[in-house]
C-alpha cells in the first residue's frame, strides 16, 4: 500500500551552524536551483538557443557573472557555465533548455544539491577570504560580478562578489561545514 | 641598585614602566621597551647559556636575530618555547626564562668537563670513534644525543591560536631601516600598494641606535615623519615584528607577524599568536641592512665578548652600558662609533685597531673624546672564566700574520669586536640571485638576480653604508619598484642630507694572529674554530660544502648569520685561494626559525581537514554508528545496539540483511553525468566490455584499467538516454576518474562530443537489500517494482517517498537491492522514512563492514583491496569483462605484454580455512610449498596472500553455525581450486586453508535476479 | 696504486690530539684525472662511492674513478632524511634492501668510519582500514622473506611516542615496527665509503662533470668532462637526480622524471623521539637526529625541476600532519628546509641495468628512496660491473621492465616509499 | 610559489593546478601494432628534459583545463602557455 502523504522534509548541511560574531556576517543562501551548462559557443547555434531561453548570452569573459531576471549566471569555463535560479525553479529551467537544445552537443545537468551557497556581508570580507584563498581580492583586482574557482584551503570554491563589499561563496556539499567553520574562525580571529 | 648597569637617562625605554621577570629561578627588573637581553646586561647578567659541544660559557653577543649564544629556554610548561634568542625577546612582567644545554646550572655545568678534552673533540671527532666494540655504538649514541641538542621540547599541546593568510602587493620592502622606509614612501605616494615589514617591534632600523641626522635633525624625527605619512596611505601596510621568514619563486615570499608574543604567555586575549603571511609581490624591495662581523682572536667566546654594534645598540637604545672598562677590538672605523658613544656614556673605553695607523674623523673624535687608541695592534688572548676580565694584546707584524713583541694586558669587563660588514643577503640569495664579493669593502653584495623574481637591494644589503646614500637607493628603489608595478613614472625625490663621515677602508683579517694554540672561534653555537676549518682543509674538505658540515658551521639556530663570512675567510687562506673560489654556500629560508605552529595556522584539529559527510549524517550519528575514514569521508562502518562488538553488530547486520531488509548508505560513491553523441564510444574506450548494446534503462558494471592494464576502478554506469549515461565509480576513485575522463577527452580525443559532469553531492543514495526489500519500497513509491517491469540491472524513474527519485536495481550484496537516489538535501528524509516504514520488515541498517562481507560472500572485489594496481581483470577472474572484439580500449595492449601472458600470474581465488572458526588475517601470506612446518624466511616466494577476509553468519561451516571465509590471490589460482594450502602467521601458526572459487553463496546469482 | 690511511680510532684521536690534530691526513686525494681507467663511476653520491668501494675491495679493480660534477655526497645523498628500513612489499625490493641493511649493520667498521647507523626502529602508522590492510600484508610479506616486522596496537605506537594524539584526524589504528630500521649519518656515508675507497686507490675526481660519451659501434669507449676526455674500460653511471640527462647523452631514454623532494629541520633539542615514525596517508615522516633537531620530510612537489627547490605548499602540506599527529611540536621552529632532484621511476623502483652501450651501465631511479639501498646498491652493482653480468639481487631492476611489464610496483599498494 | 597562467583565467597560484608531465605525447593510434618496446615507452617513457621542457597543466581547482606551458626546468621560468591543441611555440634557447 502506498503511503502518499509524506511529510517531506529537505536539510542543508549548514543548518544550525552558528554564525561568527565579527566584521563578517556568514549565512546560508538556502536551496538555490543549480544548473550546470555545457556547450560551444563558439561553432553552432548553442548560444544563441541558450541565448533565447535564458533571456541574454552567457558570459563568455572568463570568471565574469551576469543576470538575467531572475537568473545569475556564472563562467566557469571555455565551454562550462553554472546558472543560479530561485528554489526550485531549476526543474523547468532544465526542460525549457533540454527542449530547446534539441540535438545540439550540449549538457545541461542539475547540480543544485552538489553546492551550497555561504553569504558574506560585511566590510572585512576580503580579509576573511585572504585566510584561506589565494585569489587577490583587492578592490583593483576583483570587483563586483566577477567570479572565480578556487580553494579555500582544502576546499573547492566558487567566489562571486555581489558589491563594493560583499561576497557569496558556493561549496560542495560535503565541504561546506568544514568551510563554514574556517570562515566563522577567521571572522573570529579578526574580531579578537 | 640592582639594574646597575642601567644608564641615568637615554634609549628608547620607558622608565615609568618598570617589569620584573625571573632567570633561571632569580628575580630581576627591567622596563617596558627592553629585550630580555637588554634587561639582563643593565642587571649585571653576563654568562647566559653553554655552547653546544664543549659547554663553554657564553654571554650576549649582539642585540638582534643574529645571536648565536644567548639562546635560553622562554617559559615553561604548554607554553615553553625552547632556543629563544634572548635578544628578540620583548620583555614583558612575568616573564621567566632558563639557560638550556647545562646541568645542573649555568653556573656549575657538569658538561663543561668537555671544555677540558676540548682537545680530543675536534670537529668531526665522532666520525672517527665510538666503533668498538661495535655493540656499544647504541650506548654512545644515546650519550651523544643527551649531551647533544640545547632546548628542550614542549610536552604539552600548545594552547596557542595561529592563522595563516594570503596577500598581495605591488612592492614588498623586507626591512624598515632607512632604505626601507625611503623606499615605502616613494612607492606609497605612487598609490601602490606597499607593504613594509621589519622583524623589530619599532621601525627605523639602525636608526633606533644611532645619533645620526638627517636634515639637520635627529634621525629618528624623520622616522617619525615617514611613518606618520605613510600611515596617512590607505594602500601602505606597515608590520612591524614581522620577519620575512622566505624568498620562493614568482616573488612569493612568507613572513611570520609575532602579534602577540610581547605580552606575554596566555596574555593575548583572543588574538592568534602569530601570523604567517603569504605574500605574492609584484616587486620587492629589499632594505635588509647588514650584520657586524666578529673578529676571530683567541679566546674570543667569553661572556662580555660582543659585536661593537650591539654594545652601541645597548648603549643608545635600551639605555644600558654592558661594562664599565671597554676594549673595542677593530679592523674598520665603526667600532669607533661605539667607543664614542661608550665613553660619553661614562665607560673608561680602550681601542685595539689591527690597521696600521688609522686617522679617519671618527678615530680622531674618539681619541679626543679621551678613547686609548692601540693601534697596528691584536688581541691574541683573554682572561676570565664566566665573564671576560681582560685581554692580552700585542704588535702585528707588517703582513698582519703575526705578533711580534712582547704582551701587555688590559683590563676590560667588555670586548667589543668590530669586524666589518655583511650585507643582509640571505633573502636575496633565496630568490635565485647571485653575489659578488666586493673585495675592497670585504663583503658579498647582491649582483645580479633572476627574471622570475624581480627585486631590487638598497642600503646595507647592498653594500651602501653611507646614510645619504642609503636614503638616496630607498627613495630610488621605491619609485623604480612601484612604476614596474604600474605605478608612477619612476622619478625620486630629492634625497635628504644626512651625517657624512669620512671612513677609511677596513683591514680584512679573518684570523687573528696569536701565540700557541688557543681557541678562536668563528662559529660561537656550534663551537666551531679556526682550528677546525684548518683541520678540515687538511683533512680533504676543500669544498665550502664540506667544510660546512664537517665543522657544522653556520648549522645553528642562527644559521651562521655572524659566522658564515669569517669562516670563508679562514678556509681561503687555509686553501691558499681568494674568498670568491671558496664561495659561500646555500642560503635556504627560513631567515629566522619559524615555528611550525604558525605555518600551520588555522590548518588543526577540526579544521585540518575536511570531513565529508552525507546528509543521512544526523541520523547516522544520533544511532551510534562507529565511522570509518574512506578518503576524506566519514563512512558509517557499523551499527553497535549497546553492549554489541564490532564483531556483534557486524554479524547481526550480515544476517538480517539476508533473511530480511538492510539498508545502507551509499551516498560517497562517486557519480558523473555524462552527455553527448559520442558518450558511447567514450565508454567504449574506458572500459574493458562493450556498451553498444545496452538499453536504456539499463546498467552494467565495468572495469576500468589504466594504460598498464591495471584495474584502477570499478563501477556500474547507467544508460539515461541515447546520449545520457549516469557512471558510478568508488568513493575513494571519484576524483581520479572524473580527472581521467577530463583529460582524455580534453587533450587526446577533442574532437569528441562529451560533456561529463560530477553530480557525487547531488544525489544521496540509500540502498536497500534483501529478501523484504521489495515489499518495503513499494510502501513509499508507486514506481512498478515487478521484476518484469524493473529488472535486476534497471533503472527507472518516479517518485519515491515524495521526492523525485531514480531507482536502480543495482546489487552488491547478491540480494535483491534498490539503489534509491533522491537529490541530497532529501536524503535524510529517504532514510528516516525508510527507517519508519522498515520497522515492521525489522529493516537492519549497516555499514561498510557489513558490505564487505556481503560482497565477499559473493565473490566481488574492492578495488585497491582485493586489486592492488598489479592486477588485470583476468587475474581477478574477470575474462568475461573483457571485451574480445573491441578493437582498442585503455590498457588492452598491455595485456598482450610478455610479463603478462608468462603465465604463473596471481589470481583471484577464495579460501576456506580447515577450522572454521579461524579468520585468517588480512595480508597473511599463502606458503608456496606445503612443507607442514616450514621456518620463517623459507618462502623466500610467497605464492599469494590473503585480500579479504571475514567471519560470516551465512555460510555455516559443519556445526551449523557461520564459517570463516576468504578471498586471496595465488599464483595459477584459477586452477589450483581443491588444493590445500598454507598460511603461516606471524605469530607461527600455520593454518590450512581449501582454495575455492571466489564465491561462496548463492552461485548462480538467483537471489539477485529475483 | 693504494693508499694505505692509518686508522680511525680513539687512540689516533688522542695521538693526534696531541699535535694539536696537525698530523690527520687528507680523508681522500684530490688528484687529476688519469688517461684512462678500467672503470669510470658517474655520479659521486653514496651509491657511486659505495660501487667504487666494493669494485676495489672485493673485485680488486682498482683502476677506478668516480667523477662528480659538484662535491661528493652533494646529490641526494647529502640532503636526504636517512631513513633505512627494508620491510619493502614485493621480493625483489626486499631483497635488495635487506642486502643494504645487513651491511648497514657493520658499516662503521667495514669503512672504519663512523657512519652513526642508528637501528632505533622504524614505525609506520596505519590511520584506516586501508592503511591497516596495506601493513599487515607489508609485515607479512616481510615476515616470509625473514625481515623483521611486529605489528603494533594504537597503545603500543603511543609507548614508543607517548606524546602522539591518537585521535587526530585521521586515527592511528595500529602500525607495523621493524626494529632494525633506523636511520645513518648521511654525510659520514658518503666519506666513508670515499676514504675507504681512495685507500684502496680509487680516483675520487670533483668537480668533474660528464658532458658526453666516446661510443664506437655501440661500445663505450670513454667519457668527456669539463676536466677533459677520460678513457674507460667500463662506465657506471649513478647519476641520480640527473639519470635522465646522462642517459640522453648515451642516446637512450628512461622511464624516470626528475622531481624536486623537500624536506626540513626544526632546531636542535633535547631527545624527543627515539624512533622514526612514517605515515603514509598524511604523508609525513619525522625523526630527531643525533644533533637533536627533528629531521621532517614528505611527498614530492609535482612537477619536474633541477632547481634543488620546490614550492612552499608542499611543506604546509607536511607541517600539518606533524601538528596534528605531534602536537607539542607547534611551539617548536623550523630552522632549515632545502629541496633534492629525485629521478622517479613508475613504479617507484630503481633501475639497475645493461644498457643499449656496451660496457655501460646504469644504478639509478631509486627515487624518494634510495639513501637505505646505499650499500647494497653499490654492493651489487659492483659485482654486475665486474662481471658484466647483473648481480641475482639487481638483475630484476633491469630496464627491460618496462617493456615486458614486469614491474616491481611499490608505488601500486603503498602511497609512498621513502 | 610558481604562477602559473591559465590560458583562460589568467595568472594563479600553483596550488591550483595538477602537473600533467610532458605534452605532446600521442597515444598511438593503432596499439596492437606496437612492439612492446613501443608501447612501453609511450607508456612510461618521459624526456625528462633538463631544461626547456613542454609539459601540460590542468587548471584543477579552476576551470579544469589542459593546456601546455613551456619551462626551464632549471630556472623554473615559464616561456609560453598555449592551449591544448595548439602548435608548440618556438622559444629561445630551445635546441631540440
Ligand atoms: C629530501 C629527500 C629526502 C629523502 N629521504 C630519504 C630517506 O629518508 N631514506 C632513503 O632511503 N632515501 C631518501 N631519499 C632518497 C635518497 O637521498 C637517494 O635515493 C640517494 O641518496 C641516491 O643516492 P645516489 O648516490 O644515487 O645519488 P646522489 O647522492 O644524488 O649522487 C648522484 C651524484 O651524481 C652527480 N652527477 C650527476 N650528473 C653528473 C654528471 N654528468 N657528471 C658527474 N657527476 C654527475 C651529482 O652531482 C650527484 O652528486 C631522499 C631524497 C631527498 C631529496
Ligand atoms: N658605518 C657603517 O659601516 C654602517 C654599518 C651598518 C649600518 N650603518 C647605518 O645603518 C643604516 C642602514 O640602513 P638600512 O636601512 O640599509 O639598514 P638597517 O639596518 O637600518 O635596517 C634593516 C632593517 O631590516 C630588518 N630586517 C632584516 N632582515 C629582515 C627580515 N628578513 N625581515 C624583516 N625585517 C628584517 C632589521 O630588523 C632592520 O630593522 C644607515 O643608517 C647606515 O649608515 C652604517
Ligand atoms: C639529516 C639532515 C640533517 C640536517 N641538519 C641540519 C642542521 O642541523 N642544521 C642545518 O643548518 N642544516 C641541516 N641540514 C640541512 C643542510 O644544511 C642542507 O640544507 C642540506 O644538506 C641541503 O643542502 P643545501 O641546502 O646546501 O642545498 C640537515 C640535512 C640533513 C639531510
Ligand atoms: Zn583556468
Amino acid at each position: 500500500m502506498v503511503n502518499t502523504t509524506f511529510d517531506v522534509s529537505k536539510i542543508s548541511p549548514l543548518d544550525g551552524m552558528v554564525p561568527p560574531v565579527g566584521g563578517v556576517s556568514l549565512r546560508e543562501k538556502s536551496y538555490v536551483g543549480k544548473i550546470n551548462l555545457r556547450g560551444n559557443v563558439e561553432s553552432g547555434d548553442f548560444g544563441h538557443i541558450v541565448e533565447s531561453v535564458l533571456g541574454g548570452f552567457v558570459p563568455t569573459t572568463p570568471n565574469t557573472v551576469v543576470h538575467y531576471g531572475d537568473l545569475t549566471i556564472f563562467w566557469l569555463g571555455p565551454d562550462e557555465w553554472l546558472i543560479h535560479t530561485p528554489e526550485g525553479g531549476q526543474g523547468d529551467l532544465i526542460d525549457r533548455l533540454r527542449a530547446a537544445l534539441g540535438d545540439t552537443h550540449s549538457a545541461v545537468t542539475d547540480v543544485s544539491d552538489y553546492f551550497v551557497v555561504i553569504e558574506m556581508r560585511g566590510t572585512d570580507c576580503r580579509d576573511v577570504l585572504a585566510r584561506g584563498c589565494s585569489l587577490d581580492f583587492h578592490p583593483r583586482s576583483f570587483v563586483a560580478d566577477q567570479c572565480a574557482q578556487s580553494h579555500f584551503s582544502h576546499a573547492n570554491v566558487l567566489i562571486h562578489q555581489i558589491n563594493d563589499t560583499d561576497f557569496d561563496v558556493q561549496v560542495r556539499w560535503t565541504y561546506a561545514q568544514y568551510l563554514w567553520g574556517f570562515l566563522a574562525e577567521a571572522v573570529e580571529n579578526m574580531a579578537a | 641598585m640592582s639594574q646597575s648597569y642601567r644608564l641615568e637617562s637615554g634609549g628608547k625605554i620607558d622608565r615609568a614602566k618598570p617589569l620584573s621577570f625571573t632567570f633561571n629561578g632569580k628575580s630581576y627588573g627591567g622596563y617596558q621597551g627592553d629585550t630580555l637581553a637588554s634587561a639582563l646586561i643593565a642587571n649585571g647578567v653576563k654568562l647566559v647559556g653553554r655552547s653546544f659541544k664543549y659547554h663553554r660559557p657564553r654571554g650576549f653577543l649582539s642585540a638582534g636575530s643574529d645571536e648565536p649564544n644567548a639562546v635560553v629556554q622562554l617559559e615553561e610548561g604548554a607554553y615553553t618555547d625552547p632556543n629563544t634568542r634572548a635578544t628578540v625577546v620583548e620583555l614583558y612582567d612575568g616573564l621567566k626564562a632558563a639557560s638550556q644545554n647545562c646541568w645542573p646550572s649555568v653556573n656549575h655545568d657538569v658538561g663543561e668537563i668537555n671544555s677540558l678534552f676540548a682537545r680530543f673533540l675536534p670537529a668531526g671527532f665522532y666520525y672517527k670513534t665510538f666503533m668498538w666494540p661495535p655493540k656499544l655504538w647504541m650506548w654512545y649514541e644515546e650519550r651523544i644525543r643527551h649531551a647533544a641538542g640545547m632546548g628542550v621540547s614542549p610536552m604539552e599541546s600548545d594552547p596557542d591560536k595561529y592563522e595563516n593568510l594570503y596577500t598581495h602587493c605591488d612592492v614588498l620592502i623586507a626591512g624598515g631601516g632607512p632604505a626601507g622606509l625611503a623606499a615605502a614612501l616613494t612607492a606609497g605616494r605612487t598609490g601602490a600598494r606597499v607593504i613594509i615589514a621589519d622583524e623589530q617591534d619599532q621601525m627605523g632600523g639602525a636608526l633606533l641606535s644611532s645619533h645620526d641626522e638627517i636634515d639637520g635633525k635627529p634621525a629618528m624625527v624623520w622616522v617619525e615623519e615617514t611613518l606618520a605619512e605613510l600611515a596617512t596611505m590607505p594602500e601602505v601596510r606597515i608590520l612591524p615584528r614581522t620577519t620575512v621568514t622566505g624568498y620562493y619563486d614568482y616573488n612569493w615570499l612568507t613572513a611570520l607577524e609575532k602579534v602577540t608574543d610581547h605580552k606575554g604567555p596566555g596574555n593575548g586575549g583572543d588574538s592568534v599568536r602569530q601570523r604567517f603571511w603569504k605574500i605574492r609581490a609584484k616587486q620587492v624591495v629589499l632594505a635588509t641592512g647588514a650584520i657586524e662581523r666578529p673578529l676571530v682572536f683567541a679566546e674570543n667566546d667569553r661572556p662580555g665578548i660582543m659585536m661593537a654594534s650591539a654594545v652601541r645598540t645597548y648603549i643608545n637604545r635600551y639605555g644600558v652600558l654592558p661594562g664599565k672598562e671597554i676594549l673595542v677590538f677593530a679592523n674598520n672605523d665603526s667600532g669607533y662609533l661605539t667607543a664614542i658613544d661608550a665613553i660619553k656614556a661614562g665607560a673608561r673605553v680602550y681601542v685595539a685597531d689591527v690597521r696600521a695607523n688609522p686617522q679617519g674623523d671618527l678615530v680622531k673624535q674618539a681619541e679626543a673624546l679621551g678613547v686609548k687608541i692601540y693601534r697596528n695592534t691584536a688581541i691574541t688572548g683573554t682572561r676570565g672564566r664566566k665573564a671576560v676580565t681582560g685581554a692580552e694584546v700585542m704588535e702585528l707584524n707588517e703582513d698582519g700574520t703575526d705578533v711580534v713583541g712582547s704582551h701587555y694586558s688590559i683590563d676590560c669587563d667588555i670586548i667589543a669586536m668590530a669586524g666589518g660588514w655583511n650585507p643582509t643577503v640571505h633573502l636575496f640569495s633565496q630568490s635565485r640571485g647571485k653575489l659578488r664579493w666586493d673585495e675592497a669593502a670585504t663583503m658579498f653584495v647582491p649582483k645580479e638576480g633572476v627574471a622570475i623574481n624581480p627585486s631590487r637591494s638598497v642600503g646595507c644589503c647592498n653594500g651602501t653604508m653611507n646614510l645619504g646614500a642609503v636614503l638616496a637607493e630607498g627613495l630610488g628603489a621605491g619609485v623604480r619598484a612601484a612604476r614596474d608595478a604600474g605605478f608612477g613614472d619612476g622619478s625620486a625625490p630629492e634625497a635628504p642630507t644626512a651625517t657624512i663621515v669620512a671612513e677609511e677602508p677596513v683591514r680584512a683579517m679573518w684570523e687573528v694572529p696569536c701565540h700557541g694554540h688557543k681557541k678562536k672561534f668563528h662559529e660561537f653555537q656550534n663551537d666551531s674554530t679556526s682550528a677546525d676549518l684548518q683541520l678540515a682543509t687538511r683533512e680533504g674538505m676543500l669544498s665550502v660544502e664540506h667544510t660546512k658540515r664537517y665543522t657544522t658551521t653556520g648549522m645553528g639556530t642562527d644559521q651562521g648569520k655572524t659566522s658564515n663570512v669569517t669562516g670563508l675567510g679562514i678556509m681561503a687562506a687555509a686553501q691558499n685561494r681568494g674568498i670568491p673560489a671558496v664561495g659561500t654556500t646555500t642560503f635556504r629560508p627560513p631567515y629566522t626559525p619559524q615555528a611550525f605552529g604558525a605555518i600551520t595556522g588555522q590548518n588543526r584539529r577540526e579544521l585540518f581537514e575536511q570531513n565529508r559527510t552525507t546528509s543521512m549524517q544526523p541520523w547516522h550519528e544520533s544511532h551510534g554508528a562507529v565511522f570509518e575514514d574512506v578518503g576524506d569521508w566519514k563512512r558509517p562502518w557499523y551499527f553497535p545496539k549497546p553492549g554489541e562488538s564490532m564483531h556483534d553488530a557486524v554479524q547481526r547486520e550480515c544476517k538480517a540483511t539476508r533473511d530480511g531488509v538492510g539498508i545502507m548508505d551509499a551516498s560517497t560513491l562517486g557519480k558523473i553525468d555524462i552527455q553527448g553523441p559520442d558518450s558511447l564510444q567514450l565508454l567504449e574506450m574506458l572500459y574493458t566490455n562493450a556498451w553498444a548494446k545496452l538499453g536504456i534503462g539499463r546498467c552494467r558494471y565495468g572495469v576500468m584499467l589504466n594504460e598498464h592494464g591495471m584495474i584502477f576502478d570499478d563501477g556500474v554506469t547507467t544508460r539515461l538516454g541515447e546520449n545520457h549515461f549516469h557512471m558510478t565509480t568508488t568513493t575513494g576513485g571519484a576524483a581520479r576518474v572524473m580527472g581521467w575522463l577530463e583529460e582524455w577527452l580534453q587533450t587526446e580525443w577533442p574532437d569528441m562530443q562529451v560533456y561529463c559532469t560530477s553530480v557525487t553531492e547531488q544525489w544521496a543514495v540509500a540502498t536497500i537489500s534483501g529478501p523484504r526489500a521489495r515489499a518495503l519500497l513499494s510502501e513509499l513509491t508507486d514506481i512498478d517494482l515487478d521484476v518484469d517491469s524493473l529488472p535486476f540491472m534497471g533503472m527507472t524513474e518516479g517518485n519515491v517517498a515524495g521526492v523525485p527519485a531514480r531507482v536502480y536495481r543495482i546489487s552488491f550484496t547478491g540480494e535483491v537491492a534498490f539503489e534509491i537516489n533522491v537529490p541530497q538535501a532529501h536524503g535524510l528524509h529517504l532514510w528516516e522514512t525508510l527507517m519508519a516504514l522498515g520497522e515492521k520488515y525489522d529493516i537492519c541498517p549497516y555499514g561498510t563492514e557489513t558490505m564487505h562481507v556481503l560482497r565477499a560472500e559473493k565473490g566481488f572485489i574492492i578495488v585497491g583491496q582485493d586489486t592492488d594496481g598489479t592486477c588485470t581483470p583476468m587475474d581477478v577472474g574477470m575474462d568475461w569483462i573483457v571485451s574480445k572484439k573491441k578493437e582498442d580500449f585503455l590498457g588492452k595492449r598491455s595485456f598482450s605484454r610478455s610479463d603478462n601472458i608468462k603465465g604463473n600470474r596471481k589470481e583471484l581465488v577464495g579460501l576456506l580455512t580447515e577450522d572454521p572458526k579461524i579468520v585468517l588475517p588480512e595480508g597473511a601470506h599463502i606458503a608456496a610449498e606445503t612443507d607442514p612446518k616450514p621456518a620463517m624466511g623459507k618462502y623466500t616466494k610467497a605464492a599469494g596472500h590473503v585480500t579479504s577476509s571475514y567471519m560470516t553468519p551465512n555460510i555455516t561451516g559443519p556445526d551449523g553455525e557461520g564459517r570463516s571465509i576468504a578471498l586471496a590471490v595465488l599464483r595459477n589460482g584459477q586452477s589450483r581450486h581443491g588444493e590445500t594450502i598454507t598460511v603461516p602467521l606471524m605469530d607461527g601458526r600455520m593454518v590450512k586453508a581449501l582454495v575455492t572459487e571466489p564465491i561462496f553463496f548463492d552461485k548462480e546469482g538467483e537471489r539477485t535476479r529475483g | 696504486m693504494a693508499n694505505p690511511k692509518s686508522k680511525y680510532s680513539i687512540f689516533s684521536l688522542v695521538r693526534n690530539a696531541l699535535s694539536y690534530h696537525e698530523g690527520w691526513e687528507a680523508q681522500w686525494r684530490s688528484p687529476d684525472p688519469k688517461s684512462a681507467y678500467d672503470v669510470v663511476i658517474i655520479g659521486g653520491g653514496g651509491h657511486g662511492l659505495a660501487t667504487a668501494y666494493y669494485l676495489a675491495k672485493e673485485h680488486g679493480i682498482t683502476n677506478v674513478a668516480v667523477l662528480e660534477k659538484g662535491w661528493l655526497g652533494g646529490g641526494n645523498t647529502g640532503r636526504n632524511t636517512t631513513i633505512v628500513r627494508s620491510n619493502y612489499l614485493w621480493d625483489e625490493s626486499a631483497a635488495i634492501y635487506d642486502h643494504a641493511v645487513n651491511l648497514w649493520e657493520n658499516l662503521s667498521q667495514e669503512l672504519n668510519y663512523n657512519v652513526m647507523f642508528s637501528p632505533r626502529g622504524l614505525l609506520h602508522l596505519a590511520h584506516n582500514v586501508h592503511d591497516m590492510q596495506e601493513i599487515q600484508r607489508r609485515g607479512n610479506s616481510n615476515f616470509m622473506n625473514g625481515i623483521d616486522a611486529e605489528m603494533l596496537t594504537p597503545g603500543q605506537c603511543q609507548q614508543l611516542v607517548p606524546f602522539m594524539n591518537l585521535g587526530c584526524r585521521y586515527p592511528v589504528m595500529g602500525g607495523v615496527l621493524q626494529r632494525r630500521g633506523g636511520t645513518a649519518r648521511h654525510d659520514a656515508v658518503a666519506w666513508g665509503y670515499a676514504r675507504a675507497a681512495d685507500a684502496l686507490g680509487v680516483d675520487i675526481i670533483q668537480k668533474c662533470e660528464v658532458t658526453g660519451f666516446d661510443i664506437e659501434n655501440g661500445v663505450v669507449r670513454g667519457v668527456q668532462t669539463t676536466r677533459g676526455n677520460i678513457g674507460a674500460g667500463k662506465v657506471g653511471v649513478v647519476t641520480a637526480g640527473h639519470s635522465g640527462v646522462t642517459a640522453e647523452m648515451a642516446g637512450f631514454r628512461l622511464p624516470i622524471e626528475s622531481f624536486p623532494l623537500q624536506a626540513f629541520v626544526s632546531e636542535p633539542m633535547k631527545p624527543v623521539i627515539d624512533v622514526v615514525v612514517m605515515s603514509n596517508t598524511v604523508h609525513a615522516y619525522i625523526s630527531q637526529s643525533d644533533k637533536g633537531e627533528l629531521v621532517i620530510g614528505g611527498s614530492g612537489d609535482p612537477y619536474i625541476s633541477y632547481s634543488q627547490r620546490g614550492c612552499f605548499d608542499q611543506v604546509e602540506h607536511v607541517v600539518g600532519p606533524v601538528i596534528e599527529l605531534y602536537p607539542i611540536f607547534s611551539r617548536v621552529r623550523m630552522m632549515r628546509q632545502w629541496g633534492g632532484i629525485t629521478d622517479v621511476t613508475i613504479d617507484r623502483s630503481p633501475v639497475i641495468t645493461k644498457t643499449p652501450v656496451e660496457n655501460m651501465m646504469f644504478n639509478v631511479g631509486w627515487g624518494t628512496g634510495g639513501f637505505k639501498a646505499t650499500p647494497g646498491s653499490g654492493h651489487v652493482f659492483a659485482a654486475s660491473l665486474a662481471k658484466g653480468e647483473m648481480h641475482d639481487i639487481a638483475a630484476p631492476f633491469a630496464m627491460d621492465r618496462f617493456h615486458t611489464g614486469a614491474l616491481i610496483d611499490e608505488a601500486a599498494a603503498a602511497a609512498v616509499a621513502h | 610559489m610558481l604562477t602559473i597562467k591559465c590560458p583562460w583565467c589568467g595568472d594563479r597560484d600553483l596550488t591550483e593546478f595538477a602537473a600533467g608531465g610532458e605534452g605532446h605525447i600521442a597515444r598511438p593510434l593503432e596499439p596492437a601494432t606496437q612492439s612492446d618496446a613501443e608501447w612501453g615507452d609511450y607508456i612510461y617513457t618521459r624526456k625528462n628534459t633538463k631544461g626547456i621542457h613542454y609539459e601540460r597543466w590542468m587548471h584543477a581547482q579552476g576551470c579544469r583545463r589542459w593546456f601546455n606551458a613551456v619551462r626551464d626546468t632549471v630556472s623554473d621560468e615559464f616561456l609560453a602557455f598555449y592551449k591544448t591543441g595548439e602548435p608548440a611555440p618556438k622559444v629561445e634557447g630551445d635546441g631540440s
